[in-house]
């Protein structure tokens, strides 16, 4: 295996909550990302994912703070905080943010918000700059000479590929999309995800996009993670997730996705997750388990390799732990 | 969903809602210049001719984009917004013009579920007060026992058990499943026929959709007509008895849930079908994706008002505006707006 | 086209305001017990005199024909005259408005440069020391009565700058030359702009600091942030601009208090602007110079509303839709 | 608001009902909780408590009466008159305690006034909307861009100089800022899905108006109340020191303007203006500070930052528990 472009290692991330005490948004996540690859985190409203990726791009509000590594092709960008990120903001990992109706300015031209960053990290100035914009701009899907308009006279399909188009202005080796349809019709949501895997490809550019829809994830990813109260509970290829779930979250997670053919009954998880502000005592999601067991309750499974070379953390996993029940 | 509890058939059970041609505009403000310089006036046509019928114990899907009209044509049914042309008749009485006393007696037997639980209960008021204000506005329930005893009833209905957990909580401190349950409680306390769902479970997590989808199906199954907007044809497909699809103002296409989904006969419903995404990576579908949006309802296409998107038009389809039919070979109740069907 | 539109609408809004202003004008001042003459305080205003008045200013006509009448000689420049110098109202305004122009000026731009800077400052640095000590500062400066700021200023600054009027009576008499005057002149604005200053300065500067607070809550920022931009660009490039556009708004309609400040303010200094000028006609009663001061202070102020309407354009591109 | 979740609960995440603490955003406490939890409110409503204290208790606090002359004129600061005297000889820190009976007055007064016509103004344009809403914008709006100061010199000239014609000629003036805050967010609380969902039951418009908007509206107009009782008694001194106070009572600007008059500046008494200035400066700083406090608490938007020059901080890795 090659070294991976994106490697996760051990990350936390906890918010100074303003009552007093903390969040443990992120509890300890690890992953490696090759190149090209296509990765999806996959959890519900709170679990974590969001703010796992803007943690690795450092954009973290000053409530927040972090432990663990981030390395982009080898070297550790959070090692010095906001010092050691910023150069790689955007040249090397850009993002497509959740509601693009809001990551423009409104008060200034599309091309010019577009064009920023090119003159920011000295990629091209004037001319050359708005050449690249145009090209950018033809690229997603929206006429060059559109650069000039302002964002309020897109719609909200045009605003998210000129979000795109703006991502890819450095020519980023990682592209992280938070959420990128949401907000979205069914047939937008679909021109812009086959426009994100067109991208992908075109580029070598990895991909990960972040999203509680599970379909989406299915359709566009070849691996993802299932997040659940800060952790990484499952990860693997999709086929194997949907096929061979070998943690309960996972299983029940796709019970309860409606599918366009599949008439089997879709079923609700009861219960809520836990809250993270204080310490979890043994599995996260033993309370809304439907095979919760004996040391559940008390010992927190760990993240661990199964026989379909993918990892999940349950203990339904450890034959010795299952025998002894 | 098992196959049995569905009525599969439209034939039997009374209809409770009938809606016919309903149109509703809004028109676009032209300013000052633009009325100087005699520009035409414009409207919105938000609702351009829609016709359907729920009837007692079904539950009938809206799908469609926005901008397609359903949330209008469902607001319209309320007489939230003042429909334009049509007519609505709620257990043969005709309602699209009453005011004052009858329409707030029909807002009796007709009620809304909103689409965001976190907003569509006032902060302020316990769950008790919530349940409590239908009956209040309309004068129900008489004592404050017998209050008490309906909404108790009403929060076990809508599964919230046992009431005494919830009765006396703020809506922050529920979860956003058990703020549906209780909208959805509030709506039942005056025992209503038909409920009128926008969008009930896109805000929720995945996790709790099921349960509230459930709850609806079980309301549905004691005799009551649901309308359901929603643009999840996942959803559509497991919960609904009969879904219509909307393009624009109209229903294209109108049929069995089953029905539509296996055997879609539009052109539109085609496509969308075809880019929803499903759970099975393995089963990688061909999506159909149309070029473009949704036209902006102002300038609505002459003919069919598909045919500048559609794959498969013909030159006819520039200028025909198809009405729904029975396409050749389908099944009973199944109608599609396309003269290619 | 839609630019048009609101240019239009604007224009309307500011032509109605100013009907409205000088149709407010006339019933205040017919609206009083007695009439505008009953109340006149000045040393030569005998009995006989008031009748004069009455019959000069027509106060014997119907309402309707006093208003078509008040109507007619202002739309030829004709406010009538002052009670108590029996000179035009308009000659006696002119000259005042043109001293109060360039004091009010310099206490604007005062306030507006350095409120804006402390408030880019205080909401950039928000939580620190240095936002802290500037919000005490904005605050306690936005809490001080004017007239009183002018007041303690005075005592302050006795013997170092001129503490009335707006020139030196002697420095006529030395033949000065232009460098002279000009600085004769400033001198004896800056306590008085000061004042001003300093009041508005403690308003612009919590403006500037909430709105740019708001601007920097927006996900554009948290959008040029991931794009790699330091902080002083986000701020100055992305967040201050749009807050320009509240400030804008706001700033324009503080203009109504500048009015107020120039009144208090060229009371406590003897600056001879038209707020002493108001001052004046309020202590004699003089009604036909206190209702063409109040004219004309409304009109300034419904022109630089006007203006900042057709700022605000510039600024938001959305402002058209 | 916000869509890019960055912090926690950004994103509604569903909480578990067992665990939150009862109260919150129960009943109207939003203004108890803002006191509560900002130091700012804090100082600023126990300030304002204690200066009504004092105007209440005048006459027991004040060592000589306001009209009482107890030495000559113009009297330095001393142990016995430790603000001094004025040009009429009377202590000046009676006349600042007695002075802030009239000016509390006219502040709350003038600004119930103006929260009474602002409120009911913003209310109906704010909820019905429509003609109604651009008729009382247009009036407002007229309102707002007539300059404040001169209509009130003017209308105090014309009508005189009672203690309720000032009242009522500052209410009148100042109503327009509430009028817009006020219709402001109702607008926005009308499109609320709770109101929608009030009228889509049938519920009456009073009804809505009282038990779903008018609760919802209540902290800020309270917020905005407080800031307009600053701006009332900044009306007032500027009116008294235009020889436009009610001549028969004492107040704060009154002081301010026998000062300058009596020529207090040239035989250098700084302590016969100093103090009532600073009195007023005190008040309306309580009120700025408590108004503003409420104002921000409901302003979700000033929470979140997403720009700050305190950054994430980084920080060891915790120990692993022993497995």
């Amino acid at each position: 295996m090659t070294e991976p472009v994106l490697a996760v290692e051990d990350l936390h991330v906890w918010f100074d909550l303003e009552q007093g005490g903390e969040l443990h948004a992120v509890q300890g996540v690890s992953l490696a990302l090759q190149t090209g690859e296509r990765f999806g985190f996959v959890g519900e409203s709170g679990c974590g994912k969001t703010t796992t990726i803007l943690a690795l791009m450092g954009l973290l509000p000053s409530s927040a703070s972090v432990a663990g590594r981030v390395l982009l092709e080898g070297e550790d960008i959070l090692a010095d905080g906001e010092e050691s990120v910023s150069p790689h903001r955007w040249t090397d990992i850009a993002m497509v943010f959740q509601g693009a109706m809001n990551a423009f300015n409104p008060v200034k031209r599309v091309g010019e918000q577009i064009a920023e960053p090119m003159k920011l990290h000295e990629i091209a100035e004037g001319r050359t700059a708005r050449r690249q914009v145009g090209e950018l701009l033809e690229r997603v899907g929206i006429p060059a000479a559109r650069a000039s308009s302002y964002p309020h006279e897109f719609s909200g399909g045009m605003r998210q590929r000129a979000a795109i188009a703006m991502a890819l202005a450095c020519k980023p080796k990682v592209l992280l999309a938070d959420e990128p349809t949401t907000a979205l019709d069914v047939m937008v949501q679909a021109q812009i995800l086959q426009l994100l895997i067109g991208l992908a490809d075109d580029f070598g550019l990895t991909l990960v996009l972040v999203t509680h829809d599970l379909p989406i994830v299915a359709q566009v990813c070849s691996r993802a993670a299932v997040m659940y109260a800060g952790e990484i509970v499952e990860i693997g290829a999709t086929d194997t997730l949907y096929h061979d779930p070998r943690h309960p979250y996972t299983r029940l997670l796709f019970a309860a996705t409606p599918d366009l053919y599949d008439e089997e009954p879709v079923l609700s998880i009861p219960g809520t997750p836990p809250r993270l502000d204080r310490e979890l005592v043994g599995c996260p999601f033993a309370p809304r388990c439907d095979r919760a067991f004996a040391p559940c309750d008390r010992v927190k499974p760990r993240l661990v390799a199964t026989d379909t070379g993918h990892s999940a953390a349950c203990h339904l996993n450890d034959p010795a732990l299952k025998a002894a029940s | 969903m098992s196959e049995e509890g569905r009525p599969r058939s439209d034939d039997g059970r009374p209809p409770l809602l009938e809606v016919e041609n309903l149109v509703a505009r809004f028109a676009v403000p032209r300013g000052v210049v633009g009325a100087f310089r005699g520009r035409p006036k414009l409207a919105v046509r938000a609702v351009d001719g829609v016709s359907f019928i729920v009837r007692e114990g079904e539950l009938l899907a809206l799908v469609g984009e926005s901008g397609s009209g359903k949330t209008t044509t469902a607001q319209s049914i309320l007489r939230l917004v003042k429909p334009e042309a049509g007519t609505i008749r709620f257990r043969g009485d005709d309602i699209t013009g009453i005011s004052g006393r009858e329409l707030r007696a029909l807002r009796r037997h007709v009620q809304l579920i909103f689409q965001d639980p976190y907003e569509s209960l006032d902060p302020r008021f316990r769950v008790r007060a919530t349940i409590e204000e239908p009956l209040l506005v309309h004068g129900e329930g008489g004592g404050k026992a017998d209050r008490d005893r309906l909404v108790r009833e009403a929060l076990e209905r809508a599964g919230l058990t046992p009431p005494e957990l919830f009765l006396e909580r703020y809506p922050h401190e529920l979860s956003g499943g058990q703020r549906q349950r209780v909208a959805i409680a509030a709506s039942l306390a005056l025992s209503p026929e038909l409920l009128v769902a926008d969008e009930p479970v896109s805000m929720l997590d995945v996790s709790v959709r099921a349960g509230i989808l459930s709850l609806l199906d079980e309301l549905r199954r004691s005799g009551l007509g649901i309308l359901m907007i929603t643009h999840d044809l996942s959803t559509a497909a497991h919960f609904a008895d009969r879904i219509a699809v909307m393009y624009l103002g109209r229903i294209v296409e109108e049929g069995p849930a089953r029905e539509v989904v296996h055997n879609p006969r539009h052109p539109y419903t085609k496509a969308l079908l075809s880019v929803v995404p499903q759970r099975d990576p393995r089963r990688q579908t061909q999506p159909e994706i149309l070029r473009g949006e949704t036209p902006n309802p102002v300038n609505i296409p002459p003919g069919c008002r598909f045919n500048p998107r559609c794959p498969i038009a013909i030159p006819e389809c520039r200028t025909t505006d198809p009405d729904l039919r029975v396409p050749a070979g389908a099944k009973r109740g199944h109608q599609a707006a396309c003269i290619r069907a | 086209m839609r630019g048009a539109d609101y240019f239009l609408k604007r224009t309307l809004f500011a032509l109605v305001t100013v009907f409205v202003a000088i149709t407010l004008n006339f019933i205040i001042f017919r609206a009083t017990p007695g009439d505008a003459v009953t109340g006149l305080r000045c040393q030569f205003c005998t009995v006989e005199f008031k009748d004069q008045l009455r019959a000069e200013l027509g106060l014997d006509k119907s309402k309707w024909e006093q208003y078509v009448i008040y109507l007619q000689s202002l739309a030829e420049g004709d406010m009538g005259r002052s009670f108590v110098t029996r000179e035009p109202v308009v000659d006696e305004l002119i000259d005042p408005l043109l001293n109060t122009l360039p004091m009010i000026a310099l206490g604007t731009a005062f306030s507006i440069v350095f409120g804006i800077l402390s408030g880019v400052v205080a909401a950039w640095r928000r939580g620190t020391f240095l936002d802290w000590g500037n919000l005490s500062f904005s605050l306690l400066f936005y809490s001080l009565p004017t007239q009183w700021l002018g007041l303690m200023l005075l005592i302050v600054f006795a013997g170092t700058l001129p503490a009335s009027g707006i020139a030196d009576p002697f420095l006529a008499f030395t033949d000065p030359s232009w460098w002279d005057t000009f600085v004769d002149r400033l001198e004896h604005m800056i306590l008085p702009a000061a004042t001003i200053g300093i009041v508005l300065y403690g308003e612009y500067a919590l403006i500037v600091r909430s709105s740019l607070m708001e601007a920097l809550s927006e996900d554009y920022v948290l959008t040029a942030r991931a794009k790699g931009l330091r902080n002083w660009a986000i701020v100055w490039r992305h967040a201050f601009r749009a807050s320009l556009l509240p400030v804008a708004t706001l700033i324009a309609l503080s203009l109504g208090y500048l009015v107020a400040g120039a009144i208090l303010v060229e009371a406590v200094f003897s600056y001879p602007g038209i707020g002493l000028v108001t001052y004046d006609a309020v202590t004699e009663r003089d009604y036909p110079v206190l209702q063409g001061a109040f004219l004309i202070l409304t009109l300034s102020v419904v022109f630089a509303n006007y203006l900042a309407d057709l700022l605000y354009f510039k600024l938001d591109p959305r402002v058209a839709e | 608001m916000s869509t890019i979740a960055s912090g926690p609960g950004a994103a509604g995440a569903p909480t578990d009902p067992s665990d939150v603490p009862g109260g919150g955003r129960g009943r109207g406490g939003v203004v108890w909780s803002v006191l509560r939890s900002r130091p700012q409110a804090a100082i600023g409503g126990t300030v304002l408590v204690l200066t009504i204290l004092v105007a209440v208790f005048a006459p027991l606090l004040a060592p000589y009466g306001p009209r009482e002359k107890v030495g000559p004129p113009f009297a330095p600061p001393s142990s016995a008159y430790p603000l001094g005297l004025d040009d009429g000889g009377v202590d000046m820190l009676s006349l600042i305690i007695y002075g802030s009976r009239v000016s509390l007055v006219v502040g709350f007064a003038a600004a119930a006034v103006a929260m009474l016509i602002g409120g009911s103004v913003g209310i109906l344009a704010g909820y019905f909307g429509g003609k109604t809403d651009i008729t009382l914008m247009r009036v407002t709006d007229y309102f707002l861009v007539i300059p404040d100061v001169p209509l009130m010199i003017v209308i105090a000239a014309i009508w005189g100089r009672s203690l309720t014609n000032i009242i009522i000629i500052i209410g009148v003036i100042y109503w327009t800022g509430t009028a817009r805050i006020i219709r402001a967010q109702v607008k926005s609380v009308r499109e609320r899905v709770y109101v929608r969902r009030a009228q889509a039951l049938g519920a009456s418009d009073s009804r809505i108006i009282f038990r779903h908007v008018l609760p919802q509206v209540a902290p800020l107009l309270v917020a905005n109340t407080v800031l307009t009782v600053a701006v009332a008694i900044f009306a007032e001194t500027a009116l008294a020191f235009l020889g436009l106070g009610d001549p028969s009572l004492i107040s704060w600007g009154r002081l301010i303007e026998n000062a300058f008059v009596s020529n207090a500046i040239t035989v250098d008494a700084w302590w016969a203006i100093a103090p009532p200035g600073i009195a007023v400066a005190v008040v309306i700083l309580a009120c700025t500070m408590l108004g503003t406090a409420i104002e921000d608490a409901l302003n979700p938007r000033l929470r979140v930052g997403h720009l700050s020059v305190r950054r994430f901080r980084l920080r060891p890795l915790p120990a692993k528990d022993p497995q």
